[in-house]
């Protein structure tokens, strides 16, 4: 496998960034980590994840559709699309990667979200295996592996250096593009510290949690459980869960009034929400228990009842050290499950 | 105290006192704590805690919870209580609903605090003499008790309790805390200093809106932000201006109602100290108009509610401070 | 759809001068919703109005922007016209493209895109506007009249006059007032009783008037049409309904040292009292302070000797509520304290008296029985002076900044009182100004000058001195003569400021009244409406509008019954319909709007929703009642759900306009 | 806010005044032939203390580069209290405008009577001159609203 010194990780970023934008994850201030875009001096961040997920890049919390000019009483309609640029993703963990992919299969599927597939297009995702996982971790869950990850190339590293291969054909034309960096390495170090990343993954808490309970034919078990009042009468009705979640693919389109036009644009909606998906008739899910339900149920019922078992979560276990309240997807797995 | 505390319930709810419960449930880590209603003495001697994580305030679910069939008990800490008087001054809880026994409040734990130092894959957190000995798949870590403390905590105003029907444990005083200090930074900094720091902060909102609806003064039937018709609603701040707005306009609705709790920053996914927005008008009410504290008691009139006539003119903002 | 009428104003030059009106319809023609814009020479003129409304028929206008001048002028005309043209008179706008563009700016290109702006605002704000339909309120047709003094009486027997119950509360023992207290009237030397006791029992004998006397208004509740007012009747220890005015308790009583304030203190009266001879109504009062009985349980005399059985040591204070449809304020005055005027020795001389004092001195049933005499020694003082403005125009705040507007023209008549009386004796009037102007006041003043050599002198009197062989050393300068003045004097006299009675603060509160920061009520315009205060219903009458000699207030106490008259005539009244209302599904039901609300127009009920999720519960929500709501909007920047909204000013509304404006 | 043909910066002013004070004042000054900037447009609220904090935040947002609200001298509000409202609303709105680093001088509170046209006028002026040299407000503007 390709590898290049992790000293010389600056070298290597700097090369990134003098063909195409790069984004890589940073510490900030306050300790959290988040993305970025590379500038000269910056370091990658060592922590597990950033806060926020990753997929503001393909699907960011607000973008402008299209705007409409009036002046007087005409209306001109302008397209407001435009090419992105190519950039780069580094160090996405294997649960984000994986989010891609649920992303995906919403918005490639027909119809084609422009906007989206746009943005995908140019992006190259390139992860990080993972090497502490956290007690909130649960990718296992979902069939992920945190030592491995997926994204158009990976890297992983054994304290020493940065081994590098790509999964496609975007994955090595990124490798190509720094290939003057990269030399053979002996990956036989790599290996030890992947098994040591699995023996890890099996010791977390929640390493037992599986999905074979859930899936789409679990409707009739679960919609009607009496758990749910319990379950949500706690939960506040924030976004937080739904805005931190990588998965989480809900959007409201909204028009803004500039006084010389309209914005049309959308921005992530939360199922948290009172007014999630009211329509002209009004509201259909009137109480937080439905909301709640519905965020549950399409994670883990009906996302994989439309996409071939896939799940709507990733365990990426954002949801897990955010919630106000410390509800989450776990509590719910577990206090759901019919055996 | 939790035992204590079980005990106490069980008793109430077995003399039919109360028939119901509101406390903290235990998660899956030593420090997910999910506040919640017990209805049994089966349910509290399984679930209920207390102990070093159990921050939340749970007095804002009682708007709700009062409103049900019969009384419940709610366990509030000296900051509970002073929500909890808010909330009856502006009848948004049923008092006689609520049949309150005062506990000893923090400092409590922050979580992110201890993962803040590095310390991942938790398993269990024990606090012998004030050291933290934190269990993790990793293996045992060790930091002292207040440095995990939430900030909230560590700027605590009272630990006194200003309503309840019984206490347990020692009843408090109010504290000459140190909690304008970071808002007196801050005025101390150049207009630009201070921009750049509000700019740094508010862009990282989300505006999930987490601070909104933990905030027990934030109990409005229906937010001005949630509401088409209000002209100002919005769900994502699509641009710096709208981040501004929302926290300036939140802060404002509760100027002279928070009663600095500080359960806003304590659940900001982003960590923005949006406390400092609210102590601001706190500092600023103070200094202008006299102490206040809300919370404090039931009947006195909120300082936006009231007037001098020889109150200080809005130019008083030009005249001090740095510019 | 909106369709809206854009109206551009000329008003002859006044606009068209510096904005080119034409533009200004052009460009707003060009407006959504904008279905008709035009121009015209006088948008208020008949002619003009015609326009508006023919293009309101013709185009079925829903909306109506009219440019011209500001919307004070004329935004009830065009209303009017709306109305009249079958369009809900509250969806016309004015734009003010005069008063707040035309007049102030000379470059006509900016001051046009101005004024197309404020007509885009205007167009904007009319977008929202909602047809709002005024309300009506009933009248409760009787008045309440607080103060018994000459103003009041004199109203209320107005009032009574044109067939209403009128109610005069007064807080002494007696109706009369100062006046009462007067010995004699300028300018034409008539006697005060005389012509002010037959007023007061006229008011007695009315059977539409009835006197609360000894009481206080102790809260006001309500609006325009419907006051609910609750009156303290003090207790007076005498069964009001029993005594005779006999008067022989008086005689009896052994207490015999109070000091006597009709008198101004100048002498004692007795524990039991009537005020005067001439009191209305002539009933007895008991001063607790004083009684014996009260005291120490010991003495009973009064009750022996009354043979109808009227004492009741064990009276309480009672309160009765009453609802009326309109409140006459007439509170009066009182002269300054003159505690801080150590330079003219109030506190140290008896023989330094106030003007009010020397009214009593002189008069026939005052201490002396009419005779002057100093009351240190009860001789005939042979040399008094007078000194004018005592805490009147003062810069310093000791005193009072305006002219108490009574003092030149009483002392005139002092000064000429006694030298009529009193040839012998000197009189000499220290002022800085002498203002007389009034139909016979300058001859009146002229007269005392001239025909009763009275030494009227320019200058302050600077110190005042008692000697120790009891004369007073008044030194003064003479600003005209240019010299230091040392008068031995008998007497002083000094024409102390008048004040507003103390009680009216907090009347004013209980009213929500608006008063200036001399505590004068303040009238809702000072020339065009002087007797009605800025509040709906409540009426002002005599000096407690402002400093007051007896013709003037009797004027304007006559004025304010005619306003009330107006009112009481009616049997409903039309309310303001932009008031705020409150959105019941939105409302918390937490009580901010109510506390900011001036007019106590927020109340909260208890209602049952069916909630959004499904629930059905009570909540506590605010209800705004839109004949008491003023339409301030105070409560709807309290609320912070937003659920208090204002007519005719709605959040959106005002934001559409900044919008506009902004754009 | 405007550039004109010199180019200097033209900022624009949202006053609003009350009904009964400010706005008659507005009025006097107006027949009184007293010259203030056009920059200045004024709306009318029944009093002072109808305007919200989210109006003066809706006007930066949308290109006002400063905000003046006119009301009754203390003590003279039409409807008794009003402006004591506002006073303390808009003292601590300001101030917390100024916590967040906006420029201090883009707000201001005055107290104009009906009587006071000179007053209006000459306060027009200095607002609009102090708002100037500031130039365009860009912290607290809306890049959406931005005119292009």
């Amino acid at each position: 496998m390709l590898k290049i010194s992790l000293d010389k990780l600056d070298k290597l970023f700097e090369a990134i960034s003098a063909s195409q934008t790069l984004y890589i994850p940073v510490d900030r201030e306050d300790g959290a980590a988040e993305y970025k875009k590379y500038e000269s001096g910056m370091k990658l961040s060592s922590a597990l994840n950033t806060l926020r997920s990753a997929k503001d890049f393909f699907f960011p919390q607000t973008e402008n559709l299209v705007d409409f000019k009036m002046e007087g009483k005409n209306i001109e309609v302008i397209d407001v699309r435009e090419e992105s640029e190519d950039f780069v993703i580094f160090g996405v963990r294997a649960c984000d990667a994986r989010s891609f992919t649920i992303l995906d299969k919403v918005f490639l599927a027909e119809p084609v979200d422009s906007y989206y597939k746009n943005r995908r297009d140019h992006g190259t995702v390139v992860t990080m295996a993972c090497a502490r996982p956290a007690e909130t971790c649960f990718c296992g869950t979902f069939g992920i592996d945190a030592a491995a990850p997926e994204g158009d190339a990976a890297c992983y590293s054994d304290g020493e250096s940065l081994f590098i291969e790509a999964h496609n054909e975007k994955g090595q034309k990124f490798i190509d593009s720094i290939s003057s960096l990269l030399e053979e390495g002996d990956t036989a170090k790599l290996e030890a510290v992947r098994a040591k990343t699995r023996e890890i993954l099996k010791k977390l808490p929640l390493a037992h949690l599986t999905t074979d309970n859930f899936g789409g034919d679990k409707l009739n078990e679960y919609f009607n459980s009496d758990k749910w009042g319990e379950l949500s009468e706690s939960c506040l009705g924030c976004g937080t869960c739904t805005f931190v979640c990588p998965t989480c693919q809900c959007y409201d389109i909204k028009d803004f009034n500039t006084g010389h036009g309209i914005k049309r644009y959308r921005c992530w909606d939360s199922c948290m929400y009172s007014d999630f998906t009211k329509m002209a008739h009004g509201n259909p899910r009137l109480t937080q228990l439905e909301r709640f339900r519905q965020r549950f149920m399409h994670k883990l019922v009906y996302f994989p009842a439309n996409n071939n078992g896939e799940f709507g979560c990733v365990g990426c276990g954002r949801c897990l050290s955010k919630c106000p309240i410390s509800m989450n997807i776990v509590k719910v797995m577990k206090a759901l499950e019919v055996k | 105290m939790q035992e204590a505390m079980i005990n106490r319930a069980k008793q109430l709810l077995a003399d039919g006192a109360v028939n119901r419960v509101i406390g903290w449930k235990r998660g899956e880590f030593a420090y997910d704590i999910t506040p919640a209603v017990f209805e049994t003495a089966e349910e509290l001697e399984k679930e209920f805690v207390y102990d070093d994580f159990t921050a939340a305030n749970v007095s804002k679910y009682l708007v709700k919870e009062s409103k049900k069939e019969g009384k419940i008990l709610a366990f509030l800490k000296p900051c509970d209580t002073y929500s909890f008087n808010q909330l009856t001054k502006e009848h948004r809880v049923v008092r006689e609903n609520v049949y309150i026994v005062g506990i000893p409040g923090g400092p409590k734990l922050d979580a992110e605090k201890i993962k803040a130092k590095g310390i991942t894959g938790i398993l269990g957190v024990k606090n012998e003499n004030y050291t933290l000995k934190i269990d993790t798949v990793y293996g045992e870590e060790i930091m002292p008790f207040y440095e995990a403390i939430l900030d909230k905590c560590a700027t605590c105003k009272s630990k006194k309790h200003v309503v309840y029907d019984e206490l347990m444990g020692e009843e408090g005083d109010v504290l000459d805390s140190n909690r304008f200090d970071m808002v007196e930074k801050l005025e101390n900094m150049t207009a630009q200093e201070r921009f750049d720091f509000w700019r740094d902060q508010l862009s990282k909102c989300i505006r999930c809106n987490a601070c909104r609806n933990v905030c027990p003064a934030c109990t409005c039937e229906k937010c001005v932000f949630d509401n088409p018709n209000s002209g100002v609603e919005n769900k994502a701040p699509a641009d710096s201006f709208e981040e501004n707005m929302f926290h300036i306009i939140r802060a404002f609705h509760v100027a002279g109602r928070c009663t600095d709790c500080g359960e806003c920053s304590r659940v900001c996914p982003q960590n923005i100290p949006l406390h400092l927005l609210n102590r601001k008008f706190i500092k600023d009410i103070n200094s202008l108009y006299g102490e206040y504290q809300a919370g404090e008691d039931t009947t006195s009139r909120a300082p936006l509610n009231d007037y001098k006539q020889d109150d200080c003119e809005a130019s008083i903002v030009h005249e001090r401070g740095v510019e | 759809m909106q369709r809206i009428g854009v109206f551009v104003c000329h008003c002859g030059t006044n606009i068209a001068a510096t904005v080119d009106v034409k533009s200004v319809a052009e460009a707003l023609g060009h407006e959504p919703g904008v279905v008709i814009s035009q121009d015209y020479q006088y948008m208020c003129s008949e002619s003009g109005q015609n326009l508006v409304k023919n293009a309101i028929k013709e185009h079925n206008l829903t909306g109506v922007v009219v440019c011209s001048c500001s919307p004070r002028m004329h935004e009830n005309t065009f209303r009017k016209a709306a109305a009249a043209a079958g369009l809900n008179p509250y969806l016309v706008e004015i734009a003010n493209i005069r008063e707040q563009c035309s007049w102030i700016h000379k470059d006509i290109a900016s001051a046009t895109e101005k004024a197309i702006i404020l007509g885009k605002a205007a167009v904007a704000k009319v977008h929202l506007n909602a047809p709002l339909t005024a309300g009506e309120s009933p009248v409760a047709k009787r008045a309440l009249v607080i103060g018994g003094g000459i103003a009041g009486i004199q109203t209320a027997l107005d009032i009574a006059e044109a067939g209403f119950e009128v109610d005069i509360v007064e807080k002494n023992p007696t109706i009369g007032g100062k006046m009462a207290q007067i010995d004699k009237t300028f300018p034409t030397l008539d006697c005060a009783a005389c012509i002010l006791t037959p007023k007061m029992v006229e008011a007695s004998q009315n059977e539409k008037i009835t006197i609360h006397s000894f009481s206080e208004v102790t809260d006001v509740k309500g609006f325009v049409g419907n006051f609910t007012v609750t009156i303290k009747k003090k207790a007076r220890f005498v069964d009001e309904t029993k005594c005779t005015g006999c008067g022989l308790c008086t005689e009896k009583c052994p207490m015999k040292k109070v000091p006597n304030e009709f008198n101004m203190g100048l002498d004692n009266r007795t524990a039991i009292y009537i005020p005067f001879a001439q009191a209305v109504p002539k009933v007895a009062t008991i001063d607790p302070n004083f009684c014996m009985m009260m005291k120490t349980g010991k003495c009973g005399v009064c009750s022996k000797v009354c043979s109808v059985g009227a004492i009741d040591y064990k009276q309480e204070d009672r309160f009765i509520e009453q609802k009326y449809g309109a409140i006459v304020v007439a509170t009066g005055f009182n002269p300054i304290k003159l505690d801080k005027y150590d330079e003219f020795a109030y506190n140290q001389c008896p023989d330094v008296v106030t003007s009010l004092e020397l009214e009593r001195l002189m008069n026939a049933a005052g201490p002396n029985g009419g005779t002057l005499l100093r009351p240190s020694d009860k001789t005939h003082p042979h040399k008094i002076v007078f000194v004018q403005c005592v805490g009147s125009r003062c810069d310093d705040s000791k005193g009072k900044p305006y002219c108490s507007k009574i003092c030149c023209m009483y002392t005139a008549k002092h000064a000429m009182l006694i030298r009529e009386k009193y040839p012998d004796t000197e009189v000499y009037v220290f002022y800085i100004d002498v203002r007389t102007p009034g139909k016979n006041f300058d001859e009146f003043y002229r007269r005392a000058v001239e025909q009763y050599n009275v030494h009227y002198i320019k200058g302050m009197v600077g110190k005042v001195t008692p000697r120790s062989d009891g004369k007073i050393d008044v030194q003064a300068s003479d600003l005209l003569a240019n010299e230091q003045l040392h008068i031995d004097a008998d007497m002083v006299v000094l024409a102390a400021a008048i004040e507003p009675d103390k009680t009216a603060r907090p009347l004013a509160t209980m009213l929500t009244t608006q008063m200036d920061t001399n505590d004068f009520f303040t009238e809702a315009h000072p020339k065009l409406r002087p007797v009605e205060s800025a509040t709906a219903g409540i009426f002002l009458s005599g000096a407690c509008q402002g400093p007051k000699d007896i013709p003037e207030t009797v004027a304007q106490a006559s004025a304010a019954a005619a306003k009330a008259i107006g009112l009481l005539v009616k049997d409903s009244i039309t309310c303001n319909p932009c008031v705020a209302h409150s959105d019941e599904l939105m409302c918390n039901g937490c009580s901010s709007c109510e506390k900011v609300c001036p007019y106590g127009a927020i109340t909260y009920i208890d209602k049952e929703f069916k909630m959004p999720d499904r629930t059905i519960a009570v909540r506590r929500v605010a209800s705004v009642n839109p004949a008491v709501c003023q339409g301030c909007g105070a409560c709807t920047v309290a609320c912070p759900s937003g659920a208090m909204d204002l007519n005719g000013f709605s959040n959106n509304q005002i934001m559409a306009e900044v919008d506009a404006i902004c754009k | 806010m405007q550039v004109n043909e010199n180019k200097e910066f033209q900022p624009l002013i949202v006053a609003f005044c009350c009904n009964w004070c400010s706005y008659a004042g507005a009025d006097l000054s107006g027949t009184n032939r007293l010259n203030y900037p056009s920059n200045v447009k004024i709306i009318r609220v029944p009093c002072s203390c109808r305007v919200n904090p989210m109006f003066i935040l809706r006007a930066f947002q949308r290109g006002a580069d400063g905000v003046i609200l006119c009301g009754c001298h203390p003590g003279d509000c039409h409807y008794t209290s009003g402006n004591y409202f506002t006073r303390r609303r808009m003292t601590l709105l300001f101030s917390m405008l100024d916590f967040l680093g906006i420029e201090r001088d883009r707000t201001r509170v005055e107290w104009v009577s009906a009587a006071e046209g000179a007053k209006f006028a000459a306060t027009m002026n200095e607002f609009t001159e102090a708002v100037k040299k500031l130039g365009p407000n860009r912290r607290l503007e809306d890049l959406r609203c931005r005119k292009q």
